[in-house]
């Protein structure tokens, strides 16, 4: 463990803060390219930071710092473990590829200032959650990133936009006043909000029931926020609705972050995986993954179709955690990173389509591949990867995950996750069909390839598909297995935090 | 534990269901803030009392702040959102807002 | 050291030039095929440097937890691989005429190149994990491969792809249980005793369904002839008929051999044989009601799986010997078959029987190639067809259930029956009219089907060369195999009663046919005539007119009934099943699923307190 | 005394959503809001108190209000006129479950020692919330900024049209 005396992951929370609040100012003075320009460094930057950070990280473990301002001590405690980290450095390389794409994406949109402030807000929120060591901080920036993602959701102004927007809200509203309950209850047992103290004060005192009680409040808390079948109405409505980019940042990231992290770190590192969360989360990540694929198939709009396999691969992540193995945990974090960079391409991709064809429904779609031949290819690296074809990354996260499961004796479980993974098969292959081969129509004969800089963010993430898949005992070795270890080693992890 | 804490906690439940209640089956927009803001109150009051039981009233009480600020936004937010429904839809309905299913 | 490092090479080796055909641009035409020659030029010899080397190893760490990059050659993979060279240099061949006016030539080329580079990891894999990398990676290059095709091929691509795909997840499934047994995913040096306890026996037939779906045998099988169809015929004959067959033989021995013990008459022996018979006679028959070539030749090959199954399945030394033999033959015969049908289709355009005929003047060269495949698959003396057949008969003659035989031997009729129908109606029979004009293929089309009819003449005449070479090594190690080595000496012995049961069975097909086409076929009586005036068929056909002709006749038209009662009761019903069942709960459940999505927000709301109401109660249930 | 706050507090936000009128019900929030006021300060809680005052029944009250005067003219929604019957209904069964559960807890919660000594001392009220809760503030200010973008991005529209005119 090592203490920092400085700023060094401050940096992460107050760094976009700033951009985003001289942004507006900024946008005064020049209109597009000041705001490219400064968004695009910020997040270049804290890519780079991220994995500068990191490499500290891996050799010399967990990381925390105190943060001290005029000589008044404050406790801004933040802390970088391994799975923070593999959490960081995602948003780190989603973000940046966003920004990357939103440069030519949002010109239409106009307001570009505004739009990147809201973008850079969503951002802080996230690695503020990520690093933080406090139930009601991850709440606090778990809403930060929610308002400023219902304000992109709604950011196209049009009817559907603002009505998912609404719904979104709405959902999202009730879920975190749940997870506050919780988070109120937590403190009447344990009279502490920190993640050590928490930990130890359940453990000391005996409140099964209310434990379980607040387990169930968070689980649907943050389960809303991840879009787990039954809390998953909103997710349909809304990413579709958002520009391609936030799209891509909603299903790639902050599903993840506000979700799948919060659940995963509360309930294996404080509450400890018991038998009963177990099951729980077991059964949700299954059904999802069904309801998710099941839906998707007759969706004709591309963009829901990709939505709704969100919620599926959702499933898959939280079906490996729930085997509270180490192998299963793996393969549950290495399906966030995947699903990371292979839904935000995908996502990315389906913006570059309807920008170049002005629709986003399937059946009018057709022989893009012509038109559109880097488009296509980076499509199918992605669809390939989402269904789990080797040897891109998608299919090492998956069956790590239905190893883990064999191995945990949850047979059933395994059948049906390889069932779940025939079917994204199925509607990827509909996809690729209908938008890219097929008959080539005569209406998209005009239709030009992506511009420069949406085609380079797309470049990126499908070669980082590529390259996970192909260089994955590097990656599980460097990122990974820190983030494992820390979860595997579950409530211990925080006894030995304090130094029990 | 007390019963004090239990008391104040059956009341906060009593507020959280007005406030789903009213969420469940109104069909005014403002109305169904209303309600997030009636369940917002149940949740301030658990804190508290959260708190006193804790003895430590004093973390609640800044916990209690920065949720009030936190619901500002979100409530300004979702305000502003209903001004650009209703200027869409000429309603405050929210019946109207069933373009997105399947 | 140095051959270690070839293995690693002849997998990277096509795909580097897999990589190199596809940055080709498609305009240049020449330069693809000569890369392409030179590419398959290299793969061949580097086939024979590994045959020649045999045993080498190789052993890179590569993701920790037992699983490495380990690689081992060995006499039953390096026949493989030497086998698929030699396919490849060949079909490379055939295909710069017959796929040089397909618009996706340049994909083409690339997928059999990517496909020889996942055949050689597949086969020289020595860890479970690594095996079904390429495995699966396989499925990739057989989907992209068969939707090449004509417009519909994307259906059958996708039916091949899901129905290959379940056997290789049951193939998966079982490799996690072997591994669960074991503890180790490295390829068991000590073979497991499935009867031992349930979970091996479940590991062990769960393989063999992958291994045994891969080439293709009931009920996995529907998607071969919807292949045939719509899959271009080098993909047919590459792919289909040698690859996946020897890659499932491949896999089917070395199950039998070293991960599990199958001894002779065990049940599971047992279940082997009976797949083998009821494949056998399944298939066989279903080549019978086909009307066009390719699909003919689909569904025989599916039946000759059965008899690799018969073979090996009957678990005595001659038998596997017979299995492995026969895989070898069929593919040269087959492959032969595919490509003379390729042929034809190239100059005349069709397969289909009813608008071939009297192509014999005219495409000499494919005339007498095709039959010489022809007669070898029937298993004619002196062909090789001949011997293997034997050596598989006498396998399951040992077992001591002559019924197996009895399937085989019915296979054989039916086998010559069809194919004397195909030559028939396409090389005799009544000339077509619009066909008058067509010539003999260029040369590049003919020499792979002169090289492999050949191969079929030399491997049959001189059987003790294939068998000393290629087959007998396989069993070096293995007790009980040692003193076996005589496997020639039934092999040729033509005159033993099983060799000439067979022999009597041919005539039987042959004359099942006579009659049957000499019945319905007006329009090719010259040949029939020609037939009639043999001196022995005269006596039985008059016999037959007199009096048993009717017993014939219903007889064949039992046949068919039975053959179409097959067709639809059996074969359609496990498409039907594939597509509408499958399909169609997922759709229905799908739109339900929809219809729930109302737009509502209370509805949403709805379902999340419930949710929430449910999970409160199921975690303080189970805590 | 309490008892009779807590009454009150949820007397009058069933009244906010009963009421047919909307800016009666805003104005019944209000209310609601200080009631929970006055019950915070004598929880010993006057900082959150003052907060309730001042922003939930104040602002909160005033953005209703000033809303519900924007979308006036034709925003009228009839409720289901079977509404606030159920309402009662349901509120008087839920009242019940709400009264046995928690009795039925009575007795069976746990007795836990007295706040961890590390937050005991924090009795004073500035220090807790700017040393023991400083990443909260940094967490305000993400907040009201997104919340002002939020705003601001959702009526950008307008200043387009008033650029165009």
């Amino acid at each position: 463990m090592t203490n920092g005396e400085g700023e060094l992951l401050f940096v992460f929370i107050v760094l976009p803060l700033v951009v985003a609040g001289i942004m507006p100012l900024i946008g005064k003075l020049s209109k597009k390219v000041v705001p490219d320009i400064l968004t695009n460094l910020t997040t270049f930057f804290l890519l780079a930071y991220s994995i500068i950070v990191g490499k500290q990280i891996i050799f010399s473990g967990i990381y925390t710092t105190k943060f001290s301002w005029f000589g008044e001590p404050m406790n801004i405690s933040l802390t970088l473990d391994g799975f923070s980290l593999l959490m960081l450095v995602t948003i780190s390389i989603v973000s940046f590829c966003v920004t990357l794409f939103s440069i030519d994406y949002m010109e239409h949109y106009g307001h570009k200032a505004n739009y990147y402030s809201l973008l850079l807000i969503m951002i802080a929120g996230m690695n503020g959650l990520v690093l933080s060591t406090d139930l009601f901080s991850i709440y606090v920036f778990l809403e930060v990133a929610a308002i400023a993602s219902y304000g992109l959701v709604a950011y196209g102004l049009g009817h559907n936009e603002l009505e998912a927007s609404f719904k979104y809200l709405m959902l999202s509203a009730v879920a975190s006043g749940f997870i506050v309950l919780g988070i109120s209850i937590i403190f009447a047992c344990t009279g502490s909000l920190t993640f050590s103290e928490v930990a130890i004060g359940i453990h000391l005192v005996n409140a099964k029931y209310l434990v379980g009680f607040c387990a169930a409040l968070f689980l649907m808390g943050f389960g809303l926020k991840a879009a787990l079948v039954p809390f998953h109405a909103w997710l349909p409505d809304a990413h579709p609705s958002a520009p391609a980019p936030i799209s891509a940042m909603l299903s790639g990231v902050l599903i993840k972050v506000s979700g799948a992290y919060a659940i995963i770190r509360i309930f294996l590192n404080v509450f400890g995986l018991t038998y009963a969360l177990s099951t729980v989360l077991m059964y949700l990540g299954l059904i999802s993954i069904f309801v998710g694929a099941i839906i998707a198939i007759g969706q004709n709009d591309m963009k829901r179709m990709l939505a709704y396999s969100s919620i599926s691969q959702i499933g898959y992540i939280f079906i490996g955690i729930g085997t509270g193995s180490p192998l299963g945990i793996l393969g549950g974090l290495f399906h966030i990173l995947n699903h990371a960079v292979f839904k935000s391409l995908l996502f990315l991709n389906s913006g570059a389509i309807e920008q170049a064809t002005g629709t986003r429904e399937l059946d009018k779609m057709g022989g893009l591949a012509k038109q559109m031949p880097l488009t296509a290819t980076t499509n199918a690296i992605g669809s390939l990867s989402v269904a789990g074809i080797p040897p891109f990354n998608g299919f090492w996260s998956k069956l790590l995950i239905i190893i883990a499961l064999v191995q945990t004796q949850h047979y059933a479980f395994a059948v049906l996750a390889v069932l779940g993974s025939v079917i994204t098969l199925w509607y990827y292959l509909i996809i690729q069909r209908n938008a890219f081969f097929g008959k080539p129509e005569e209406i998209w004969k005009n239709v030009k390839e992506a511009p420069f800089w949406m085609s380079c963010a797309t470049v990126i993430l499908a070669l980082l598909c590529i390259v996970i898949g192909v260089t994955f005992p590097f990656v599980i070795k460097t990122f990974l297995v820190p983030a494992t270890d820390i979860l595997a080693s579950g409530v211990s992890y925080l006894y030995n935090f304090l130094g029990y | 534990m007390s019963n004090h804490w239990l008391l104040n906690m059956g009341f906060a439940a009593a507020l959280l269901f007005i406030g789903i209640f009213c969420l469940l089956t109104m069909k005014n927009l403002i109305k169904l803030l209303i309600g997030i803001e009636i369940m917002a109150k149940g949740i301030t009051l658990a804190l508290i009392t959260s708190g006193v039981e804790r003895h430590n009233v004093m973390v609640t009480q800044s916990l209690v702040i920065t949720f009030i600020v936190i619901e500002v936004s979100l409530l300004a937010t979702a305000l502003a959102l209903i001004i650009n429904i209703y200027r869409h839809t000429k309603s405050l309905s929210i019946s109207k807002l069933t373009n997105l299913k399947g | 050291m140095a051959s270690s490092t070839t293995l690693l090479i002849s997998i990277l080796l096509p795909a580097v030039f897999a990589v190199i055909v596809f940055l080709i641009p498609s305009k240049l035409r020449a330069l693809r095929n000569a890369f392409s020659l030179i590419g398959a030029a290299i793969v061949l010899c580097l086939g024979f440097y590994l045959f020649g080397v045999k045993n080498a190893e190789l052993n890179i760490p590569w993701l920790g937890m037992d699983i490495n990059f380990d690689l081992r050659l060995y006499h039953l993979n390096s026949l493989i691989i030497m086998a698929v060279s030699v396919f490849l240099f060949l079909i490379t061949i055939y295909s710069f005429v017959k796929m040089k006016e397909h618009p996706r030539a340049r994909e083409y080329y690339t997928y059999l190149f990517l496909t020889v580079a996942f055949v050689n990891g597949a086969v020289l894999a020595n860890n479970f994990v690594l095996m079904v990398f390429f495995w699966e990676s396989l499925l990739v290059t057989l989907y992209g491969l068969i939707a090449i095709g004509n417009k519909e091929a994307y259906k059958t691509a996708l039916k091949s792809f899901i129905l290959v795909g379940f056997c290789d997840f049951c193939m998966i499934l079982g490799i996690g249980i072997l591994w669960y047994l074991t503890g180790s995913l490295n390829m068991p040096l000590a073979p497991l005793d499935p009867s031992s306890s349930g979970l091996a026996a479940v590991s062990c037939v769960l393989m063999l369904i992958g291994a045994l779906g891969k080439a293709g045998v009931m009920p996995f099988h529907t998607w071969i002839p919807d292949a045939s169809k719509d899959a271009p015929v080098t993909v047919m004959a590459f792919i289909i008929t040698v690859i996946d067959k020897m890659l499932g033989i491949y896999l089917f021995v070395r199950i039998s051999l070293d991960f599990f013990v199958i001894g002779m008459n065990s049940a599971l022996s047992m279940f082997l044989m009976i797949l083998g018979a009821l494949t056998i006679i399944f298939a066989l028959f279903m080549t019978f009601v086909q009307n066009n070539l390719k699909r003919m030749l689909a569904y025989q090959s599916i039946g000759e799986v059965g008899y690799m199954i018969l073979g090996i399945g009957s678990a005595t030394p001659v038998g596997i010997a017979g299995g492995i033999f026969y895989m070898l033959n069929q593919t040269l015969f087959k492959g032969g078959l595919f490509l003379s049908a390729g042929s034809i289709e190239h100059r005349t355009g069709t397969t289909d029987f009813d608008k071939l005929g009297g192509l014999r003047n005219k495409m000499p060269l494919t005339m007498i190639c095709f039959v010489i495949c022809a007669v070898a698959c029937c298993g004619l003396w002196p062909f090789n067809g001949f011997v293997s057949e034997e050596m598989v008969m006498h396998g399951a003659k040992e077992t001591g259930y002559i019924i197996f035989m009895i399937a085989a031997w019915i296979g054989t009729a039916l086998t010559a029956a069809s194919m004397l129908k195909a030559a028939h109606s396409i090389f005799w029979g009544k000339e077509n009219k619009e066909l008058s004009k067509i010539k003999e293929s260029e040369l590049l089309i003919t020499l792979p089907i002169i090289v492999l009819a050949l191969l079929c003449i030399v491997f049959g005449v001189h059987n003790y060369l294939p068998i000393v070479m290629f087959v007998e090594p396989i069993f070096y190690g293995y007790t009980g195999f040692l003193e076996h080595s005589g496997f020639t000496a039934h092999a040729l012995n033509f005159f033993n009663p099983v060799a000439i049961t067979s022999f009597v069975c041919i005539l039987l097909g042959v004359i099942v046919y006579l009659y049957g086409w000499s019945k319905n076929s007006k329009n090719a009586a010259s040949s029939s005539e020609s037939v009639r005036s043999f001196p022995v068929l005269k006596n039985i056909y008059n016999l037959a007119e007199a009096k048993i002709f009717d017993i014939y006749d219903q007889g064949l038209k039992f046949l068919k009934v039975l053959g179409y009662i097959l067709y639809y009761g059996v074969d359609r019903v496990i498409d039907f099943m594939y597509e509408k069942i499958i399909a169609g709960t997922v759709r229905v459940v799908g739109a339900i699923l929809r219809f729930a999505h109302n737009g509502y927000y209370a509805n949403y709301l709805a379902w999340c307190i419930g949710g929430l109401i449910i999970i409160v109660a199921v975690i303080s249930l189970l805590s | 005394m309490n008892i009779f706050l807590l009454c009150g507090l949820v007397c009058f936000s069933a009244l906010a959503i009963t009421m047919h009128n909307l800016l009666k019900s805003a104005i019944c929030l209000g209310v609601a809001s200080i009631f929970l006021a006055v019950l915070f300060f004598r929880m010993g809680a006057p900082y959150a108190g003052v907060f309730e005052v001042s922003i939930v029944a104040g602002l909160i009250t005033v953005l209703f209000i000033t809303t519900i005067v924007l979308t006036k003219r034709e925003g009228g929604v009839k409720e289901r006129k079977l509404t606030n019957i159920f309402f009662l209904l349901f509120f008087i069964i839920f009242i019940m479950i709400d009264f046995f559960v928690m009795k039925g807890f009575i007795g069976n919660l746990p007795n836990m020692p007295v706040g961890s000594p590390n937050l005991a001392e924090n009795n004073n009220f500035s220090k807790v919330l700017w040393q023991y809760r400083t990443l909260d503030l940094v967490g305000q200010i993400c907040a009201i900024f997104a919340g002002v973008f939020s705003v601001l991005a959702l009526f950008r529209a307008d200043k387009k049209e008033n650029n165009n005119e």
